[in-house]
């Protein structure tokens, strides 16, 4: 299904580009300037405000969304790159009222705090575990390396994410627990 | 921080990305994986007039063995670190791609941008200034191949012309009993390096060094080569002895600048010791090992 | 402890996450409203300049700026300052001088971000650079520039602060067998939360009253300082609403009032419409508040045996071009005189000076109760410059001085009256489960072959739960905090504090609290914070505040809905109410176990069928003062290892005993922990702000401000000691970030013993590997 | 920053002051000027662009002749801002006459504020040497070329 939006204006005579991006599989034809950040695009043209912004310098994470499956940082893509493209956030992650298990992992293993990094953290672990089903404890640290996290001192998050991965790999006995 | 305002061009084929770099008047700037450029326009430190978005471009992002290795230029770090022929054949570069900034910034990140932004502290110029690359450039006046020590001419500054667009890097076939490696000190993970040393060597039959090249990250206006250092390693046993007159010479030919990443006798002090690890490194890969 | 219902020592999983791991957490810059404009800010480039001329013309051309205000424009309404937390002066823009790189110096209001940005960069600036001063000790040399020209006093001293004996400090030094002296810079750090701090403002001129999202660890004293700064302005208290929503990490830098959001609060007021100002990463780094920046100078006497007697610092506190520091109004320098730490001096003397310099105001902590890092860190540190002096191990030789458990309460010779402690016993947990011994044997193994290894410890002693209202105020309002509690008739509460959490987790452990006190379901029980119009007031969560205050507020108000509960039992038991007892969370008439109410029966009748003469419902609110601090404490061990030919310190272990009295849930307590330690880390291996001569800030973005990744951090190993204050109505003291103040002299003092044996006997943090590998090259030590 | 260099002319000393003393003639050696507008004989504005690849800032400079001693000694104070940055030039020229050519002693002291100085300090004093050196070994291509001495006959 399509979703229009309303065409965002330019104040600064830049033309606009019409970009097809489906978003958590739902299809947005939207005007963007060409400067438009795809973290801002996300958060104001489409409301989607999981995603954060932390440090501008691609240095920090927060903004981690996938862009066609794979984790990188929303605040250093215009969102004109992504036409065409497929992106998924945290908004996505949870399917028919059911937890994804990185979330779940997240909540029992106290990989949260503050909340703020969390959502990238997460993402950034959805696209790693895609590629490496069976990580290690290092494997999992590097592939954090690029989010940064003040609250958790990353133990958890470690923790967290190994969690996931034990739960993708055995679907079977997954239940995810209320959280509510 | 928001980039000032920039007019968007997708380039559909190399012709037509020729066609608006070459109609830009030198206002347009290239963008590939945008990972260098993008922060720099965000600090409004970089305003080009137009971005001219190349990654549409079918074809550029393959990896061949062809006689000798071709690496499309838009082939992203992180695909480059896992390319099993990479990894094979030719771990130096699986070294360096593991060590470019982060892994998220490595989903993005190019082959072709890490070396056409020129940047010294970028890590894949000096691997490739060790492998002895080369790099395939195309312009309106065609097809040209540039040696890759006449590439880098200063710090963001290369041998590409004002309409030409790098297309591939060309990596020479390694020898018999050769090996390469990258070691990168960096103050965290992350980071540019504090200094980064990629050497390759190769090694007669009686396990002498038969000839070395060794390239260094972040010691000068560009990556360079420390050429007294493989001098000194030519012909000689790898012993202790050896590594320590390379370490020793690559130190003296660093040109380091004091700075956040520490003061340049400290930077220098590291190219001694990581030229000698990476000669190490490099001369147990060409003997087989890891 | 009730697992059922989720009571205190229980790890209840996180309430608070449901949202946060669905994208669906509130932050500041998640609020948008209709019409609203965004502001943002030019700032100097310049440390210290004359503004000769604000150029808004082509910033004013740009479709879509809407208004662009400069100091001047300010003066006419007498906002373009206001006052610090220590009552300082700071411009909110200035009108003639820039005192600092990245001051505000004009703001745009436009009707995009990106807008406001163009704008921005559009507004022209003619300053004339004056001579910069960014050592605060050459800021207090006479004939040094003044910076502050508004004060009377025309030179950079900001005040002279000084607690204990001086005079019979001096006397035990020249009496002393052994004088220890060690200068230790500890240098300005940010606490950098991954959230930067942002508003939103919003006037309602019909009704004149002002809502505000703010990022603020305090909402109800910003409620209030609004009402005295812009009272003139028709604000008043009863129409200013300050909603703090989900923070993203506080840690101190959104305790202060920056520039920012008066600007916001103004352009609200002056267009009419509301206005958000978010501030990017390099603002944040470059201009909020930081932390430290304090240059110490520590002197211990001792008796040869290594018994310790006095201790004497010196101290010069640069707080940058204004005195913004978050210290309670008595205490310029915060608490720093818990430096005496778990040893029993019996003399001691600090002395601190202050000092502008043309750098970032402030002074907050970082993670930390008001300087007790800066504290920890010097004693710790000095205790083993003793232990090298006298060639003793630092653990035999912190052993031997410890106060005693016995001693407790203990008088300071600072004049702090410690609450409870048993510092020999975390010690031994923690050298037990890291097997000190063992690595004692291994270290001098690797030593003979050249190699690097290090064990430092850290026994340190916090001082948190600001604070008892005879001595704690900040700008007046005394350091109470508050808990409202209402049991509604179906037996579910709703808890409102005064305190705001920012990851600690308040929703789930005060939760828990009540829970315990009221027997009901940790999930009944809904915690709300961070709305004045709705919460109690409150001074905020700060300064590990939380559990040792409105911890016990939130305790006593439960106690006191459950003494008016066992009344209605009593009268629905029909028995006298001194014949019923609270017993296995449940009103249970003496010795006779059938015969029982739960609390969900007593809330329905209080509503329903309450005794006559008694008021219905079942609510309380208490405002409490506590008593006294609260002093967690703990032990740390560190193990490191050296590269000697890069001068890398990796750390191999870190086991860390924390003894934070009563814990109310053990998954957040070891969550806190984790992360004060990674605070910890941080400023003792790598982050710091320093600026060159010009006063060009290095390190004000995150690529070079250098916050630990998880390759960087160890895995943290935690083991705990319990014992409770006995003054604290759960026994609790407080955790968030007693690691924070214990991390940093585990680390520096496992560095320095690695490098010991070569005369190595103090390091300046960060420790960088070029700090370490000039030390091996001067010394012959490196590969 | 310090820069300093010696420049061996071979054009006469007047010349060369003229040329050096003369706003509309030495910016033509600044790197790509935008703009120039004289305010009086000592004072004149100048945008000019100037970096290194792709980072690049427009910097309005004041500049001022604040010590001139013709035609041996000259002294400028070039000050300016791009956004967020601003920096500070103060050039001093010694001029020594020999024969038909001249010795220009030259120094340069560069001070950079803001934006510039902290996101690229790692790359600063290359950039600042190289556009330095460019700018007077300009001076010396633009004195030593032909059609210079017909521009510096009749100074604005």
């Amino acid at each position: 299904m399509a979703v229009e939006t309303a065409p965002a204006k330019t104040t600064t005579g830049q033309k606009l580009h019409r970009i097809h991006v489906v978003v958590n599989g739902a299809a947005h034809d939207v005007d963007v300037e060409p400067r438009t950040l795809l973290v801002h695009f996300l958060r104001e043209n489409l409301g989607m405000t999981g995603t954060h912004i932390g440090c501008d310098t691609t240095s920090c994470g927060a903004c981690t969304v996938l862009l066609n499956g794979r984790a990188v940082k929303s605040c250093t893509l215009f969102a004109v790159q992504v036409d065409q493209a497929s992106i998924a956030t945290v908004e996505g992650l949870e399917k028919d009222g059911k937890l994804h298990p990185i979330q779940e992992g997240f909540h029992q293993e106290h990989g949260l705090q503050c909340g703020f990094c969390t959502p990238g953290m997460m993402m950034t672990a959805v696209g790693f575990l895609a590629t490496n089903p069976a990580p290690t404890e290092l494997q999992i640290r590097e592939a954090i390396s690029g989010n940064l996290c003040r609250c958790t001192g990353y133990v958890n998050i470690v923790k967290s994410i190994d969690y996931a991965a034990r739960k993708l790999r055995e679907p079977a006995e997954g239940k995810a627990p209320d959280v509510r | 921080m928001i980039p000032a305002s920039f007019e968007y061009e997708v380039a559909t084929d190399v012709a037509h990305a020729i066609q608006l770099l070459a109609s830009s008047g030198g206002e347009a700037k290239v963008l590939a994986g945008g990972q260098s450029l993008i922060p720099l326009m965000k600090f409004r430190l970089a305003q080009p007039a137009s971005l001219i978005d190349i990654t549409r471009i079918a074809g550029l992002s393959g990896i061949r063995e062809n006689g000798e290795l071709q690496i499309g230029a838009l082939i992203r770090e992180a695909d480059l670190e896992k390319n099993a022929i990479i990894r094979q054949r030719y771990p130096i570069i699986a070294d360096t791609a593991a060590v470019v900034a982060d892994p998220l910034v490595r989903n993005m990140a190019t082959i072709g941008g890490n070396l056409a932004h020129a940047d010294p502290a970028n890590d894949h110029p000096a691997t490739m200034l060790a492998l002895r690359a080369s790099v395939v450039a195309q312009g309106s006046k065609g097809e040209r191949v540039i040696p890759i020590d006449d590439f880098f001419l200063d710090t963001f500054t290369t041998a590409l012309r004002p309409d030409e667009i790098l297309v591939e890097i060309r990596v020479p076939k390694p020898a018999a009993r050769s090996g390469g490696a990258y070691l990168k000190l960096e103050r965290k993970v992350g980071d540019f390096a504090i200094v980064g040393v990629a050497a390759v060597v190769r090694l007669d039959e009686s396990g002498k060094i038969a000839a070395a090249s060794i390239g260094l990250t972040n010691v000068g206006l560009t990556a360079i080569r420390a050429r007294n250092a493989e001098e000194k390693l030519r012909g000689q046993a790898p012993d202790d002895k050896a590594l320590a007159a390379a370490g020793a010479a690559a130190a003296a030919e660093s040109q380091p600048v004091s700075d956040l990443r520490g003061p340049a006798e400290y930077k220098r002090d590291v190219v001694r010791v990581l030229t000698q690890r990476a000669i190490r490194k490099a001369v147990a890969r060409a003997k087989g090992g890891n | 402890m009730s697992v059922e219902i989720g009571g205190i020592g229980s790890s209840v999983k996180r309430k608070e996450d449901a949202r946060f791991i669905r994208g669906k957490g509130k932050y500041v810059d998640d609020v948008k409203l209709p019409g609203m404009l965004y502001l943002d800010i030019a700032r100097s480039p310049y440390a210290h300049a004359r503004i000769k001329s604000i150029d808004t013309s082509k910033a004013l051309k740009i479709p879509g700026v809407a208004a662009v205000i400069t100091g001047k424009d300010l003066v006419p309404l007498n906002l373009h300052w206001m006052p610090t937390l220590m009552s300082d002066k700071q411009m909110v823009l200035p009108t003639d001088t820039v005192l600092y790189q990245a001051q505000e110096v004009a703001a745009v209001v436009a009707t995009e971000r990106y807008i406001a940005a163009d704008g921005v960069a559009a507004i022209e600036v003619e300053y004339e650079p004056l001579p910069v001063v960014v050592d605060p000790k050459k800021a207090l040399e006479p004939g040094a520039p003044v910076l502050r020209e508004d004060r009377e006093q025309k030179n950079n001293h900001i005040w002279h602060w000084e607690v204990g004996d001086k005079a019979g400090t001096d006397k035990a030094f020249r009496d002393a067998e052994v004088v220890v002296k060690q200068d230790l810079y500890i240098p300005r750090i940010h606490v950098a939360s991954i959230e930067t701090c942002g508003i939103v403002a919003s006037w309602d001129k019909v009704e004149g009253k002002l809502t505000v999202w703010m990022t603020t660890q305090a909402p109800h004293a910003i409620r209030t300082v609004i009402a005295l700064v812009a009272g003139h302005l028709g604000l008043a208290e009863h129409k200013i609403r300050v909603i703090s929503p989900d923070i993203g990490g506080g840690f101190g830098g959104k305790v202060p009032v920056y520039p920012g959001y008066v600007l916001a609060i103004g352009a609200s007021v002056l267009t009419g419409a509301p206005v958000k100002w978010i501030e990017d990463r390099s603002e944040n780094i470059q201009a909020d508040s930081f932390a430290r920046d304090y240059h110490i100078s520590a002197e211990l006497a001792a008796k040869k045996d290594g018994t310790m007697q006095a201790l004497r610092v010196k101290t010069i506190a640069d707080h940058g071009a204004f005195d913004a520091a978050a210290n309670p109004s008595k205490y310029p320098a915060g608490l720093f005189h818990i430096i005496t730490g778990s040893y029993p001096f019996q003399k001691s003397f600090v002395e601190v000076d202050g000092a502008y310099t043309n750098k970032p105001p402030g002074g907050i902590a970082y993670r930390c109760s008001f300087r007790v890092t800066e504290a920890a860190f010097t004693i710790e540190r000095l205790v083993d410059v003793l232990a090298l002096e006298l060639k003793k191990d630092p653990a035999a030789l912190r052993m031997q001085n410890f106060i005693k458990p016995e001693a407790f309460p203990y008088k300071s010779a600072l004049g702090w009256e410690y609450d409870s402690g048993d510092y020999g016993r975390a010690l031994k947990l923690a050298m037990d489960t890291i097997d000190y011994a063992g690595l004692r044997k291994e270290q001098a193994t690797k030593r003979a072959k050249g190699e690097l290894m290090g064990i430092g410890i850290s026994s340190f002693t916090e001082i948190v739960g600001a604070g008892p209202s005879k001595q704690f105020d900040i700008l007046g309002i005394k350091m109470f905090d508050s808990a409202e509690i209402r049991v509604h008739p179906t037996g579910k509460a709703m808890v409102r504090l005064g305190v705001k959490s920012q990851g600690q987790g308040h929703e789930t452990t005060f939760a828990q609290i009540v829970a315990e006190e009221l027997g009901l379901p940790v999930g009944d029980i809904a915690v709300e914070e961070g709305d004045t119009d709705t919460a109690p007031y409150g001074l905020g969560t700060y300064a590990s505040r939380s559990t040792p205050v409105a911890g016990g507020a939130t305790a006593i108000a439960a106690r006191k809905i459950r003494e008016k509960a066992r009344l209605i039992a009593a009268h629905l038991l029909e028995a006298n109410p001194d014949d019923v007892e609270w017993k296995d969370y449940k009103f249970q008439v003496k010795g006779v176990p059938a015969k029982t109410k739960t609390m969900q029966e007593v809330a329905f009748a209080a509503y329903t069928n309450h005794p006559q003469g008694m008021e219905a419902g079942l609510e309380a609110v208490d405002y409490y003062d506590p008593p006294n601090l609260t002093y967690p404490f703990g032990s740390y061990i560190c193990v490191v290892d050296i590269d000697r030919g890069t001068g890398e310190v990796k750390i191999r272990r870190f086991v860390a005993v924390d003894d934070c009295g009563t814990i109310i849930n053990p998954m957040i307590v070891e969550g806190q922990i984790h992360g004060g330690l990674t605070m910890g880390l941080a400023p003792a291996l790598y982050e710091q702000i320093t600026y060159d001569e010009q006063g060009n800030i290095q390190g004000g973005n995150f690529m070079d401000y250098l916050l630990p990744t998880a390759m960087e951090t160890p895995n943290w190993e935690t083991a705990k000691t319990t014992t409770p204050s006995p003054h604290h109505p759960i026994g609790a003291k407080g955790v968030g970030e007693s690691a924070t103040v214990g991390a940093p002299a585990a680390i520096a003092n496992a560095v320095v013993d690695a490098l010991a044996h070569l005369g190595v006997r103090h390091i300046d943090i960060p420790i960088t590997p070029w700090k370490v590998q000039q030390i091996l090259k001067a010394n012959g030590a490196a590969e | 920053m310090r820069f300093e260099g010696t420049l061996d002319i071979a054009a006469p000393r007047d010349r060369v002051w003229a040329f050096l003393t003369d706003p509309k003639q030495v910016t033509t050696c600044a790197p790509d000027v935008q703009s120039l507008d004289l305010t009086d004989p000592t004072h004149f504005k100048v945008v000019v662009k100037a970096g290194v690849g792709p980072i690049k800032g427009t910097f309005n400079m004041s500049v001022e002749f604040i010590d001139l001693r013709a035609p041996e000694h000259a002294e400028v104070l070039a000050r300016g801002q791009a956004p967020g940055s601003a920096v500070e030039m103060r050039n001093t020229m010694d001029l020594v006459a020999a024969g038909e050519r001249t010795t220009l002693r030259w120094a340069s002291d560069v001070t950079v504020n803001g934006m510039i100085a902290q996101v690229g300090a790692r790359l600063m004093q290359g950039a600042a040497d190289k556009i330095t050196q460019q700018v007077f070994s300009c001076i010396q291509v633009k004195l030593e070329s032909p059609a210079s001495a017909g521009i510096s006959a009749n100074p604005a």
